[in-house]
């Protein structure tokens, strides 16, 4: 449904985006996730139509849509620092769209007051001056203000960054719903890993305006093509030239030694020591920290000169371990992620 | 004009003089011949009525040692707000003392104000009107002639005064009978009035009127400068002297340096060479022989309008305050 | 207990600033006026009413009166619509040439009274460039159709955008890029856009200049004067002629009473009008507004003609005045150049002179040190209002100091001649009348409520957080103010700065009463001249005067605007001013194309 | 070491704090928690100084300090939004507090260098304007300059708010690594959960203004004191009337019947049907989504009419389930959270 061609962003002589090329299905969720500074909020309001690309090509259903006004693109937006007018109600805020495209006073209430219930916001909310609400408040607005036009397609640059964690998760699960209800194209920005792992189709990952690897949440997440994709995504732990070594001399164990080489934390085993090691890697070291995260503790062990984190699942561990307690860690063969020094090369 | 150097407020060497006559180098031809004579003179040069606020306002506390140059409206108002002290010159008995009080301020030079009129327009005054009422009677006039807009001026005052103390009616507002306060209305009714910033002249080399008030010097300096020539008209009843005087500031801290001022200043001998120099007519009678004898020629070939300037003097802020609210408009 | 007094009176600094303020209010902004007033309407102990009943029995008051607020209320319309414009065409669109524009619109910033019209008058007046070409295409023209009403509220309008190019722009530059895109997002035209989103935002701003248009229009002097012929006079010179006469103060005051009450109603309003408060982006980081590119291309051409129509407008007077300040009086009166008007005895005159300089050294320094005086007294005192926003106190201050934009300029300075010319305790048993300091005190007292106004803004837009941190740091009020505050409101400071020098440097209503005999500064040299009581017609030196008036006010702006100052300083210290360069000018009116 | 001794702060009619009764201990890292609104930086501005208590008194090392100006408490603070000196420099911000305790300019160079270090700022980066600093960075420069003075208490409100999930990461660790260097006494004010678990020693949950519960992260996470709570930590599945009763009937249950009740979700186990229960409460449902979130995944169920999160560690389940899936939900009657309508009551 939107292709991005070639496409090629400059800002004077800096290039955001050297050439890039994406297709996004009707009604994936689609998202792109990157560092600050990648380049993502450029994709998306070049697609929106408030940067010129130097070169390419933007289709919407097939039709270049890289010369038309960002008003006759039928595209809605979210955007990263809301962009509420100042100047309005909430109510007045959420109703500018469909004003604008005079729609009847009395459809305009009523939607208007629908997408409101639908985003958590009262009546008596739509009611103050925009600079009066919370940020999370002010948040839900802007998502209403872009829903509330049904666009077919719907742009989200960072739209739950400043939201605290339970009513992030509820406009999750909110605008997940939303989207799939009326079946809209979405293409989300976010830093968030997290966030971009559970809510969408596909995810694309950026860096320095270059896509370095395109894919669903679960392949991104255990083949990760790249090794800035496999450490950017998810919290790793990246093996010495020694593991390395032993790994690779495990029976059957696909490592090769002299590459980079990764594994997720949450691969990483915790147990006691002189256990069975079910043909792992088992190192030993002393706890030095423990972090208490509710369904899961994350512990600091220290091996030698180096401290290894390692995340434990609460069901996994019924006897938790406290800071001096002696354990060995534990590392399959099969969990290892490795790359070339630099460049697209995964091993698994 | 900057302090000179070493010299403080009230400093016993320096004369602080206030004037309206300054301007165009006199001032500075006068320090210099002051400075020969062995004063040394401060100059502040202003407008006439600014000179008699600031002189009011400073009452209690006065700076100016001597004032010059105004005009026997202004110090009969100086006179009565007791700003001034009395002094005879050395030269009183040289000057007619009728021109001044007699007592504080003493006349130095006497100027026709008059209703000049452009030759081109008028060739050698003819068909020119005779007196100022005809501007407003006779209809060919008619916005030909300016007519002030600002009524602060020391020339639009005598001229207001040469037309009005003709109406004198104790009875009337203002001392003035309702027909005098009606022709005043026509006067400007009828008039062109001037514009802010725009000179007589310049307007008149425009074509934009022919006609207006001036004083004698400024005519002179003014025909050179635009390239024009004027006529003065010379009405039967006369004109209005505008006559300067010199006074002592009551209150000065140098009463001696200013009263020896004043005796030279007022003297023949300096009176005539100013009368060479600025093109006026002293009213020093020993003066008149080494003056500009064009000046006094053509000073004495107006006949001075009879005026109790003792009278104009006690109406002439009713008379304005009117002619603002009322007249005007 | 210390706990039960209010908060600022537990600041040491808080209670000197406001005992210094009272004490200066007190002396020069209510005794004076108190002062007047009782001297004009308390005859012989009992209240007088002649004055009302003069001027209420007097046709021409009432129409000047009338005229006046007419022409201020024309104004509060024609100066937004034209200053909107201008705004728009040097900062919201993308015009070919917005430097340019910018520049050419900025001149009404550097001259203004006497010399202005003279200016306006080149082109349109009898003689002007246009208005012979007018008449030669149409002969029924006649030459003297540029005056009255019309004239006067084309001329003052060109001459009062200047707030709206230094404020609006400022606070054009603060509307968020994004809220623009949204809104275009959601399909509403760049029409829509502006009307909907942008001019909503502008409205605080344009309020708050429509109170210094009102203002301007209500005590309008030069240019009424000049060009409101029979059927368009204003107030301000029968004023200034009655302030003028001893006897006639009463109605002087009696008008300033009626002015006032209209300027009070005229604050009100707009207070209401304003009470949403200045809209401050919501955004956690704005992104700066770029100028709009207009999508129809007649309306890019319309736009560009008349923007390019207004610049010519804007520009062909102060290029005529300066080119006449070449010539002779005759030219200037005339309006007419040949080959020999041309000379540079004015300028030799001007510059070479010494008794010709020195009027310049006295209103350049008068200006300066008024212009500091008031910029560092009310640091304090707005400091003083800001922290403790709520309390009582800061509202009677506020108040207080409003009172010179209440009370018209001569009426003030009358007050202060009047109550100073006697001994008076409240300044130590002195008479002040007469001496240096009462013109710059006069100076200061007249800049006071638009510097308060202008710098509160900037103070309010400090985050407070900031001084909280310095605190916590260990850091004195004092030194808080000094290190952490002050540079933040600098910028500021000093755009306010430099417009209150500039417009005091011509001033001749207030010296006029009130200079030292000694040091009289260029307005009442100019109005010499000009005022057709000298022998010889000066106006071609005053045009020269001007001129280099023009040529001070411009260094003046470029070093606050141009980045005139940051250029100097980072040749001085290279290291220092490159960091300074960061801070934006919270006035900054280019556009960073 | 710190206490709030009744403290009550109004704004105008506005009570924020009714009536906070609060003590920190000395080295501690105590942590205020709550939703948006509640008063927790309101708590640590009083404590500041910046806030007039209208009754109740501070005391610091018992000492009253309640009318002592800020800049005599001896206080570091890192402020929400940082309130960095915009017109200096970073080295200048970090110096200030020992420019204006005249330190002599050795050791200011010294201390701004080391603490620079510290907080991962290069010496280049010192001597930026702080407009030239990414987000990250000049929230580091806030942390840095409170820290260069080794104040004995540091106020932190929401310093990680507006950070990437990597950088914020390092941080907490980091700034927990400092804090226990130094022996910093702490109060740390969020309103993520996640965050206030794994890095507080103690946590006050807060809800408009008065404390629901204070106690370290496992006490709150485990044993929430109220249902607010219970609720506001984690993510937690209300359970049915039916749901109650039938629970209550297990063997050994302490389930009561009649009070509202919950379970964590991540203590619901997800398995196929028809398997032993262990003692659960078993109810069968369809998998309705499965979003994948890396470490864990969260199984939107259906049951009848009702939908159910689950969140299953990846350990727990090495078959995941799909869309479509037939299941059954487990939950542990020990594993059950009650309380009456309102009000503290602790079911466990
Ligand atoms: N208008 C602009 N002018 C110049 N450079 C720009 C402009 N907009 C963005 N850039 C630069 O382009 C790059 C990409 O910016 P972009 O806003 O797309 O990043 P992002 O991935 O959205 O980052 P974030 O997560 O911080 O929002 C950045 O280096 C930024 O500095
Ligand atoms: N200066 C003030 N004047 C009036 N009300 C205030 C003021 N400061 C805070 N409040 C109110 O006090 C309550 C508590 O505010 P506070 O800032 O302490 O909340 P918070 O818990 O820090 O929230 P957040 O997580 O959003 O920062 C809020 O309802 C707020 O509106
Ligand atoms: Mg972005
Ligand atoms: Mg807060």
């Amino acid at each position: 449904m939107i292709t991005f061609e070639n496409v090629t962003v400059r800002f004077g002589d800096f290039t955001a985006l050297p050439d890039l090329s994406l297709h996004v299905e009707e009604g994936e969720f689609f998202t792109l996730l990157g560092p600050s500074g990648c380049g993502k909020s450029t994709a998306l309001r070049t697609l929106a139509g408030f940067n010129d690309p130097a070169s390419g090509r933007l289709l919407v259903d097939g039709r270049d849509v890289t010369a038309l006004p960002s008003d006759r693109r039928g595209i809605g937006m979210v955007f990263q620092n809301y962009a509420l007018f100042p100047s309005m109600s909430v109510r007045e805020n959420i109703a500018f769209g469909l004003k604008v495209a005079k729609r009847p006073k009395d459809e305009v209430h009523e939607r208007v007051h629908e997408i409101a219930e639908q985003v958590a916001l009262t009546p008596a909310q739509l009611d103050k001056g925009v600079a009066e609400l919370s940020g999370g408040q002010q948040q839900r607005v802007a998502i209403a203000r872009a829903l509330v036009l049904r666009p077919r397609i719907l742009l989200l640059d960072e739209p739950l960054s400043n939201l605290d964690a339970k009513l992030r998760n509820q406009l999750r699960v909110q605008l997940k719903e939303l989207q799939q209800q009326f079946g809209i194209t979405s293409i989300y920005v976010t830093h968030d890993q997290d966030e971009a792992m559970s809510m969408s189709d596909r995810i694309a990952v950026l860096d320095h305006g270059r896509i370095e690897q395109v894919g669903t949440p679960r392949e991104v997440y255990e083949r990760s093509a790249t090794e800035f994709v496999c450490t950017f995504i998810g919290s790793v732990h990246r093996l010495g030239e020694q593991a390395v070594s032993r790994l690779s001399q495990l029976p059957g164990s696909p490592v090769a030694e002299g590459l980079r080489s990764y594994v997720r934390v949450e691969r990483l085993t915790l147990r006691e020591r002189h256990r069975p090691n079910d043909g792992r890697l088992v190192v030993d070291g002393v706890v030095d920290r423990a972090d208490y995260h509710g369904y899961f503790t994350q512990y600091a062990v220290r091996l030698g000169d180096r401290s290894v984190s390692v995340r434990v699942p609460w069901s996994a561990t019924e006897s938790a371990f406290a800071a001096g307690d002696e354990v060995a860690i534990g590392v399959a063969p099969e969990d290892v992620l490795q790359y070339e020094r630099s460049g697209p090369e995964a091993g698994a | 004009t900057p302090p000179q150097s070493g010299s403080g407020d009230g400093d016993s060497e320096t004369l602080t003089i206030y004037s309206n006559s300054v301007s165009d180098g006199r001032g500075e031809w006068l320090q210099e011949k002051a400075a020969e004579a062995g004063f040394t003179l401060q100059f502040v040069d202003l407008g006439g009525g600014d000179i008699q606020n600031r002189l009011l306002a400073e009452a209690a506390n006065p700076i100016a040692d001597v004032v010059f140059g105004l005009n026997n409206v202004y110090f009969e108002k100086l006179r009565a707000a007791e700003v001034l002290e009395a002094y005879s010159p050395s030269w009183s008995g040289e000057v007619d003392a009728s021109l001044g009080d007699g007592e504080q301020f003493w006349p130095i030079v006497r100027e026709p104000i008059m209703l000049i009129t452009n030759d081109e327009v008028f060739p050698g005054g003819e068909g020119a009107p005779a007196d100022w009422p005809e501007l407003w009677t006779v209809p060919e006039f008619e916005g030909r002639y300016e007519v002030p807009t600002a009524l602060g001026g020391a020339t639009t005052q005598m001229v207001l005064s040469g037309i009005l103390a003709r109406f004198r009616d104790d009875a009337g507002e203002h001392g003035i009978s309702a027909d005098g306060w009606a022709q005043i209305g026509e006067f400007f009714a009828k008039g062109s009035p001037a514009v802010e910033g725009t000179d007589l002249f310049a307007r008149m080399a425009e074509g934009e009127v022919d006609m207006g008030q001036m004083w004698l010097a400024g005519k002179f300096s003014r025909e050179e400068e635009y390239g024009i020539t004027t006529t003065a008209i010379s009405p039967e009843i006369g004109v209005p002297y505008a006559v300067q005087h010199v006074a002592k500031v009551a209150g000065t801290k140098n009463a001696e340096a200013a009263e020896a001022f004043i005796d030279w200043f007022g003297g023949a001998e300096l009176q005539a060479a100013w009368s060479n120099e600025f093109f006026t007519a002293p009213t020093n009678e020993v003066a008149l022989q080494d003056a500009d004898q064009d000046a006094v020629e053509l000073t004495d070939s107006f006949t001075p309008q009879d005026i109790d300037w003792t009278f104009v003097a006690e109406n002439l802020d009713g008379w304005i305050e009117k002619i603002e609210l009322d007249v005007l408009g | 207990m210390i706990r039960r007094l209010p908060a600022w009176a537990r600041s040491p600094m808080a209670v000197i600033t406001l005992a210094v303020t009272a004490w200066f209010s007190l002396a020069f902004l209510v005794l004076p006026n108190l002062q007047l007033l009782a001297e004009v309407f308390l005859a012989d102990g009992g209240l007088s009413t002649r004055a009302w009943g003069r001027l209420l029995g007097s046709e021409r008051a009432m129409s000047s009166l009338r005229n006046s607020v007419l022409l201020a209320l024309t104004l509060s319309v024609t100066v937004n619509v034209v200053g909107v414009f201008v705004v728009l065409a040097t900062r919201y669109f993308a015009l070919r040439g917005r430097r340019i524009l910018w520049l050419g619109y900025a001149t009404s910033l550097i001259y203004g009274g006497i010399v202005m019209v003279a200016g306006y008058d080149f082109v349109y007046g009898s003689s002007g460039i246009l208005t012979r070409l007018l008449t030669t295409v149409l002969p029924f023209v006649p030459e003297d159709w540029f005056v009255g009403y019309p004239a006067v509220v084309f001329v003052m309008t060109f001459a009062s955008t200047g707030n709206h190019l230094l404020f609006l722009n400022a606070s054009m530059a603060r509307i968020d890029q994004q809220t623009v895109e949204s809104a275009r997002q959601m399909g509403a035209s760049q029409w829509t856009v502006l009307r909907r989103v942008v001019l909503p935002t502008l409205l605080p701003t344009i309020f708050a200049v429509t109170v210094l248009t009102f203002l301007g229009g209500l005590g309008a002097l030069a240019v009424p004067e000049v060009l409101g012929g029979r059927d368009f006079q204003t107030i301000a010179p029968m004023m200034l002629t009655f302030a003028n006469t001893p006897s006639s103060r009463d109605l002087a005051a009696a008008l300033a009473i009626i002015l006032a009450l209209f300027t009070i109603a005229m604050l009100l309003i707009l207070n209401r009008l304003e009470r949403g408060g200045t809209y401050f982006s919501v955004a956690k980081v704005s992104t700066q507004l770029t100028p709009q590119k207009i999508g129809n291309p007649v309306a890019n051409a319309v736009m560009h003609v008349i923007a390019y129509a207004l610049l010519v407008v804007y520009v062909l007077p102060p290029a005529l005045i300066v080119l006449f300040s070449f010539t002779d009086a005759r030219s200037i009166s005339t309006g007419t150049l040949r080959a020999d008007s041309f000379t540079l005895e004015n300028y030799a005159t001007a510059l070479l002179e010494p008794t010709a300089r020195w009027p310049f050294v006295v209103s350049i320094s008068y200006s300066a040190v008024a212009a500091l005086v008031v910029i560092l007294g009310l640091l304090f005192v707005v400091r003083l209002v800001t922290r403790f926003p709520r309390s009582r106190m800061s509202t009677i201050v506020e108040y207080v100091l409003h009172i010179p934009w209440v009370m018209p300029g001569t009426m003030m300075v009358l007050g202060l001649l009047l109550l100073f010319s006697t001994p008076q305790g409240v300044v130590g048993g002195r008479v002040l009348s007469g001496t240096v300091g009462i013109l710059a005190v006069a100076y200061v007292v007249g800049k006071i409520p638009f510097t308060f106004r202008l710098l509160k803004a900037a103070f309010l837009g400090i985050n407070r957080n900031v001084e909280e941190a310095a605190s916590l740091l260990g850091a004195s009020q004092l030194y808080t103010f000094r290190r952490v505050i002050l540079p933040l409101v600098l910028p500021t400071a000093a755009a306010i700065t430099a417009l209150n020098f500039n417009s005091m440097l011509d001033d001749y209503d207030t010296a006029v009463f009130l200079a030292h005999p000694f040091y009289q500064p260029l307005g009442i040299f100019i109005r010499n001249a000009t005022s057709g009581e000298t022998n010889a017609d000066a106006s071609a030196l005053v045009f020269v005067y001007s001129v280099i008036l023009m040529v001070i006010a411009t260094i003046t702006l470029w070093l606050i605007y141009g980045g005139g100052a940051a250029r100097i300083l980072r040749l001085l210290s290279p290291r220092r001013a490159r960091r300074r360069s960061g801070d934006a000018l919270p006035l900054d009116p280019a556009d960073q194309a």
